[in-house]
């Protein structure tokens, strides 16, 4: 992990001289302001900072950060990534991306490097449409999606991201939204210190081809009896006065929402991400109806496994403690095995 | 073990010279001691060059068998081992203190272990052959597996069994059912690939090692790595012809060199891609449709310009084709297989050996001139070897690059990620962990000098003639035309692996009594600054490749030369005996 | 879904004139015998049954088929097939890939024709191992295996690719074993009675670069205590004398092994492979230690959802119905919008 | 809504004309209503051949504005309306009955709904200006939007407004939001590409209507589905430019039509091959990005001898390039993008209408002869649009295709997939379904006749030679050449979109009392037959190109004549002008 220091450094010290060109009332602005104001704290310098993003307007971010930045290809982040990230253990990586760019061009490269837990944090920005091409379903849009590329409606029923990642084995998942400075910023300061491949999925607003996406978790109506906050340790309650609460039936699988007044305290769920067993951030993934209903937000699962970059930098270096000098060393190969000599 | 030939299976195994149009090299072994079973596939011993499809194998059913040939078996051979036979104390048996098939004592061959007698048992499983019979048929199995190898005829060996056994209907289906089931396993694991022993013209004093294309590539990466002092991150995902630069590469670690392998070959490049902007060397090594993948990713290295090296050891195509058979025909996708005005500097190397300086000669140009560098090599040399003649390292090119360090603007103030060298026209390798020089690149076309996006229609005109113009202005020698009579007026061009057949055709006829000239090119993109000069000095202009006529579209298109090609697309390299011929006919002809 | 007749049709009539060129001895010949004497049983006809694979040594088997068959490259199948399915209802479409050629080049392509749940029966032969390529590891190796590519061992922990296909909402999904026929085959046919995809792991054993990888569930001496055999709607008992059971303890969200005279028989899980909710399929997924002990095989999941093709092809047809004469539909089409005459 | 232009902000957007280097033809619209707020871009009345980048353009304001300028704007114009104003209340209030934006009557134009007053508002949240003054901000959004659309500049614009507004800062701040953030809007999401209005040389009588290339490559797929009876299968994966291609064939089902938007353009290409294989027109449309991906899955069609249609959309490239503007920099691609000797056919459109015509030839080549066809079309005519007389339908070829029913060997009992038809040396397409006909196919090396798999070295070098045979074979009509005085020297050769303006180039010319020749390629493989021959009747031969000179490199290599190319890669088409010039200069100077 690259190393962390105190610096004197604000919000300010992370924009770039690039004017952010996104649409306005765009929700990518909020995660772009959010990330700014974070990055002070996470105390990385600067220069050991770099974000790779592929294509679509959510990939747009990293011009807009004053650190190392590239803007690649269509949904190629991860694996490039993985590059520099096995190769640069002293820089902080950071993925950007959207639902399409991640979760359809993109998809084997984000199981993998999932898998792997390779040392990266991989910031989804789903606002469930294909932004930049104009307003396509994308593979997190609702069945039944009429858009231009399905004028009767689209036929694929979605991916749940977080269940995917948890079913790619996972290390950390977990899911913000862009209104939510606060709550976001929580959320990246732990996929920071994890340490292996850190899963953020947050719901961002396209105010111009699926706005109002995420209105219901927003919305003063109706988000205290939408939204779940997960947090650490805590019995899993909402509601503007907590009236509601998730248990888990004895004999279920699955998670179940009640009047907090009917259940026993004790009955009430415990939040732990900390749970190895991954089938419980599974559940908790299933949660949310199509709705929207019972969305939770905050971490998952946090779980501890050797980062692939680690164990292949270990590799290495073992492998280097062994050689004094490489030019003698890389003579010995080049006559190892069986030579013979001309005079 | 050590079982006499008694059966007529194991009889016809020692005695396959018998078999109709099976190689005439084949023959019991000499020295075979009482009682060991194996046979041994010899050399023709004409002028080596010429690879032709003389096989050079050593079966070796056990332990004493192996003992007793090597010392006769020339270096780079093959050796295909019973597994099943090498026990300790077979090994024991006849005075082996370690298992030779994993102490590296036989690094100089190409060893493939294979369980010939399990397999053949379970081959035979469904015919209820005694056990000790089904054991005898495993010299069948490997003559199967010989006979795919060297594509020797198969009816016609099934034909010859039935005859030969007519009498023995049960001793038919055995061997039959042995032979097919080693035939089939060659094929269909590619385990298999032919390997050609090719020695160099002239064997000047020095020390020497057998080495085959691949290591000898590897080995060329590693020695950039050493002499770069970067580190070298390799992106590979495995396909035959080309796994074992990987393979190699894995085992090399502690020259700070470390292999991915990735789930994809487009994943593969983004690796050697990401690992080149943070500084590293990034290498990516596939065959033919691993490099059909790649293509976007190679030209967003190009708007990137980065460092990176592409390795395609070609293979019979198209689509999957014939892994396992050599083929020069993916030159024009390595020149054009990408979308937009894409170029790279595409080299070839031409035999085993000189894959060591291929490598570090692409690796040179991409960290010099910051540039997607696609290395050509095939099966025929991937797989073949030569003895090689070991470089001093300190004699080797000293390839240290230099990252940027400060702002570049002419007032000191700012980074200008795309103010390039005056000479090299290469941008600054600024790398992440850099203070002061934070940017941002993409795929998006870029202003010149700012890298700043830019849709400004002069600029990108500017900046796509400006990356057409870096390529072409990198400093490659000049080629260089053998031609020992000095009275040549027809020239043989070449390029990759047909320099071998080449050079011998050409020394044939030259002590016919004929002259001709050869010239063979490592650099495709960009070609030689007198490369024009040189064709147009001859009446006649002959490429001979293994395609059909890709370099000869490309010198007709560049130099309007009415060059005449000679294509064999048979996955299989060119004889020196056909070449001499074809070439005669054309200096008769110019006559 | 194919309409299925009573032909009689033998085993034999399955076999291609293509003799078979797999290693002797090698774990693919028993799944393609069990294919071959399932097939007839299935009451399709030769003709209307299509296998598509990818590369690999598994890929080779639609060629010992005599039916219609496509060996495709490297990762596509499922791509390709979804192509045909799509087009064509009155095929039986099967997919034959290895864990190289699924997981890892067509990790995309796969977990996409699930979610999408097309009309595809997916077999992944898995032998954790790249057979075909000579014996790298594949993203089904286990932590630290030792191959040509990894000489001190890898350092990706790898996929399960039960718990992948359930986190891209799979809708059948199941478990079986290349040495046993009579349940291998009862597996298949209960793929090929879903309606949508089939996701069907068979472990296979490569015996020239991966011999043995399964023996501990084949053995006679472990395999009781390892192997678990899912029946619907039975409790889960397994052991030579069902003397072991599994339960899912309260407030737990993973299963647990313990000893059926300990347990109470209704604490025992009774197996119900219908539960919408895939949590419990991904619970019994995560059974399995590294050792392979507690292997469930049998049908985790088979939940009913329309499948991709047929709403695809009923908005086709809806819109096709409309349509008397396409000639004359064709001229009102070009001739729509905003015309004017020159004369 | 309706309000008057008090504020200066409201007169500037009603003034522009007054902007440094603005063009001269943006002015208030003829007849705007008293109070209407809206302004229109006109076109310049010359040739309207040349493209330039006069632009077209019609901004309504409101229902108000869009009802006024609607009868004197020329179809085809682009029309950007602010949907904030187009409430059931406005609309009423100017008498519309129903929602012009969504009943189709604007059809004929480019419509752009945008959000211009509330992103405007959103665009100056930061700086508290009072709502009033925020909204009239609009007309400086729109603007900013169009300046981004004809690449205008974008210093002396905003230079201009702070001089203008020296003395009320707030305003400055207020108009250059609103001008950069209608800027930034056009260059960040991809769905304003410049739409250019082109009209034939001459209309002979018949039934007209305004078509856009992508829109007319899309009826003609359909045309296709009808006239060969068979069922059509898009795999698309969207990218701009050819994402409507998606669009506009996800309305016809009512056809047969499937569209299929799959994951990535490798899966897009595998479902439309999978179609094939069904017996279904396959085709999978695309931008040079996805060509570059779709490489591996072509070779293998190339292997399977599959029909399969690949539209590649050019863009400026390389890498992500400029996604809305044009290039034909894939050509070199298309050609030789594959591992192996993979040849497929290629084709291009010329104009808008003729992307209909193109798209039925393709699709005939792909069915008649089994192979993969590659379409190309560009930016420029993907979205531009031109008057287009409509066919009859049945006066379209037919397109019927036969489908093998039952065992092909000579005694009629076996099936032989890789049996030739012996006029067009197709294999009979043999889908499943049918009885009789099981048979396996795939990407390993086929025996001739049989397709069984095989290595032998003869069949594989016959399979690579008659694979390129039977696409050289391919019987394509002649090429035509203009040349009304009968006495041209110099010939201009071209290949799809530079059609236009060439010939807009070349009657300039004969007007001028010149004579020059004109000749455009539709097929660049194979090629016309007479083609060498017409070449080389010519003194010099130049080729104009959006390119460094793709085709003029295959033109000197296939007929070695030394072809004189102009090129630009600007992103922007020819304008006639400018080939005017150049073509003058040829002309006199071989006089
Ligand atoms: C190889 C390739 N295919 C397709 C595209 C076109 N494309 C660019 S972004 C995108 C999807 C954008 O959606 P998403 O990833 O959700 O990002 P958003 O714009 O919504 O933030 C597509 C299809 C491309 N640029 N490259
Ligand atoms: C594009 C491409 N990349 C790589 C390969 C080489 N290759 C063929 S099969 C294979 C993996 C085989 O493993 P698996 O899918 O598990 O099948 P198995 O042989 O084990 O049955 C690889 C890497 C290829 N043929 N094509
Ligand atoms: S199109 Fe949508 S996602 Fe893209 S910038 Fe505009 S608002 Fe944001
Ligand atoms: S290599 Fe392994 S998987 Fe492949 S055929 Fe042989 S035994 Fe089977
Ligand atoms: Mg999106
Ligand atoms: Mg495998």
């Amino acid at each position: 992990m690259p190393e962390r220091v105190s610096l004197q450094l604000t919000a300010k010290d992370f924009k770039s001289d690039q004017e952010v060109r996104w649409c306005p009332g765009c929700g990518d602005y909020a995660i772009l302001a959010a990330m700014q104001s974070f990055m002070p704290e996470l105390g990385i310098a600067r220069e050991n900072t770099v974000f790779i993003s592929g294509i679509g307007c959510s990939s747009r971010f990293p011009y807009y950060m004053n650190t190392y930045g590239m803007h690649s290809i269509h949904g190629r982040a991860p694996a490039i990534a993985t590059g520099l990230a096995v190769s640069r253990p002293d820089l902080s990586v950071w993925v950007v991306t959207g639902d399409g760019d991640a979760l359809s061009i993109g998809g084997n490269h984000l199981i993998h490097a999932l898998r792997r837990n390779v040392n990266v944090k991989i910031l989804l920005f789903n606002n469930r449409i294909y932004g930049l091409t104009k307003g396509q379903y994308s593979p997190t849009s609702e069945l039944g999606k009429v858009t231009k590329s399905t004028p009767v409606g689209s036929a694929d029923s979605p991916f749940n991201p977080l269940s995917l990642a948890l079913g790619a084995e996972a290390s950390f998942v977990a899911r913000s939204i862009d209104s939510d400075r606060k709550h976001l910023m929580s959320v990246l300061r732990a996929a920071a210190s994890h340490d292996g491949s850190a899963f953020v999925e947050i719901y961002q607003n396209c105010n111009i081809y699926n706005d109002g996406a995420f209105d219901v978790l927003k919305d003063a109506a109706t988000r205290d009896d939408y939204l779940i906050r997960l947090e650490q340790g805590k019995p899993v309650t909402f509601g503007a006065t907590g009236q509601f609460c998730v248990t888990h039936p004895p004999g279920a699988f699955g998670l179940e929402v009640r009047e907090t007044a009917d259940v026993a305290p004790n009955e009430i769920l415990v939040h732990d991400e900390t749970i190895t067993e991954p089938a419980y951030a599974f559940a908790m993934s299933r949660l949310p109806g199509l709705d929207l209903r019972y969305t939770p937000i905050g971490v998952f699962r946090n779980a501890n496994r050797a980062s692939y970059d680690s164990i292949v930098r270990d590799q290495v270096a073992t492998a280097q403690s062994t050689v004094e000098d490489p030019e003698s060393e890389l003579a010995a190969l080049l006559s190892s095995g069986d030579t013979w000599t001309i005079s | 073990t050590g079982d006499r030939f008694t059966s007529e299976t194991a009889q016809l195994g020692n005695d396959i010279s018998t078999l109709p149009n099976f190689p005439a090299e084949i023959r019991a072994p000499a020295g075979t001691l009482p009682g060991v079973s194996s046979f041994q596939v010899h050399f023709a011993d004409y002028d080596i060059l010429t690879p032709g499809d003389a096989p050079n194998v050593l079966v070796a059913m056990n332990p004493a068998a192996l003992k007793a040939n090597l010392p006769d078996l020339p270096r780079g051979a093959e050796i295909i081992v019973n597994t099943d036979e090498f026990t300790p104390r077979n090994l024991a048996k006849v005075g082996y203190e370690s298992n030779p098939l994993e102490d590296g004592s036989l690094d100089g061959f190409a060893l493939h272990p294979v369980g010939l007698t399990s397999m053949t048992i379970k081959a035979l499983d469904s015919l209820n052959v005694p056990k000790k019979d089904a054991e005898r048929a495993k010299n069948m199995f490997a003559l199967g597996l010989l006979s795919w190898l060297y594509s020797r005829p198969y009816e016609s060996t099934l034909k010859f069994l039935a005859r030969k056994f007519a009498a023995k209907p049960d001793l038919i289906a055995a061997n039959t059912a042995a032979f097919t089931a080693g035939w089939n396993f060659g094929e269909t694991t590619e385990d298999f690939a032919v390997r050609y022993e090719v020695k160099p013209a002239s064997m000047p004093p020095g020390q020497y090692r057998n080495i085959t294309g691949n290591t000898a590539l590897a080995l060329g990466l590693v020695a950039t790595a050493v002499r770069s002092k970067l580190a070298l991150v390799l992106g590979a995902y495995p396909i035959t012809p080309a796994s074992d630069v990987l393979h190699e590469l894995a085992k090399h670690k502690r020259f700070g060199i470390t292999t991915v392998q990735a789930e994809d070959e487009i994943a593969a490049i983004g690796v050697a891609l990401g690992a080149s902007y943070g500084g590293s060397l990034g290498v990516t090594s596939t065959s033919g449709p691993g490099v059909a993948l790649k293509g976007e990713t190679i030209s967003l290295a190009v708007a990137l310009e980065l460092p990176l090296l592409v390795v395609d050891i070609q293979r019979a195509g198209p689509s999957t084709g014939m892994p396992t058979k050599t083929e020069q025909a993916d030159l024009l996708m390595a020149l054009y297989g990408r979308h937009g005005e894409a170029p790279v500097v595409v080299i070839a190397a031409r035999s085993p050996s000189d894959c060591f300086y291929a490598a570090i000669d692409a690796a040179r140009i991409a960290t010099t001139y910051r540039t997607p560098v696609i290395l050509l090599s095939d099966g025929y040399i991937a797989n073949g070897s030569e003895p090689w003649r070991l470089p001093d390292v300190s004699s080797l090119p000293d390839l240290q690059v230099e990252f940027a360090t400060e702002p570049n603007s002419p007032d000191g103030t700012k980074f200008l990620p795309y103010l390039r060298d005056s000479i090299t026209m290469a941008r600054p390798w600024a790398v992440p962990g850099t203070p002061g020089l934070e940017h941002r690149i993409g795929g998006l076309e870029k202003a010149d000098i700012t890298g700043d996006i830019s849709y400004d229609p002069t600029n990108h005109d500017f900046m796509v003639r400006t990356r057409a113009a870096r390529i072409e202005a990198i400093e490659v020698p000049d080629i260089e035309v053998e031609d020992p009579d000095g009275d040549a007026r027809v020239l043989v061009l070449g390029w990759g692996s047909t320099y071998g057949p080449i050079g011998a055709a050409c020394r044939a006829l030259r002590q016919g009594g004929l002259s001709v000239a050869q010239a063979h090119l490592r650099y495709l993109n960009p070609m030689p600054r007198n490369l024009g000069a040189v064709l147009r000095s001859y009446d006649k202009v002959v490429i001979p490749e293994m395609n059909l006529g890709q370099l000869a579209s490309v010198i007709r298109s560049k130099y309007l030369v009415d060059v005449i090609g000679y294509n064999q697309v048979r996955g299989l390299p060119f004889t020196s005996a056909e070449l001499e011929t074809m070439l005669e006919g054309v200096v008769d002809s110019n006559a």
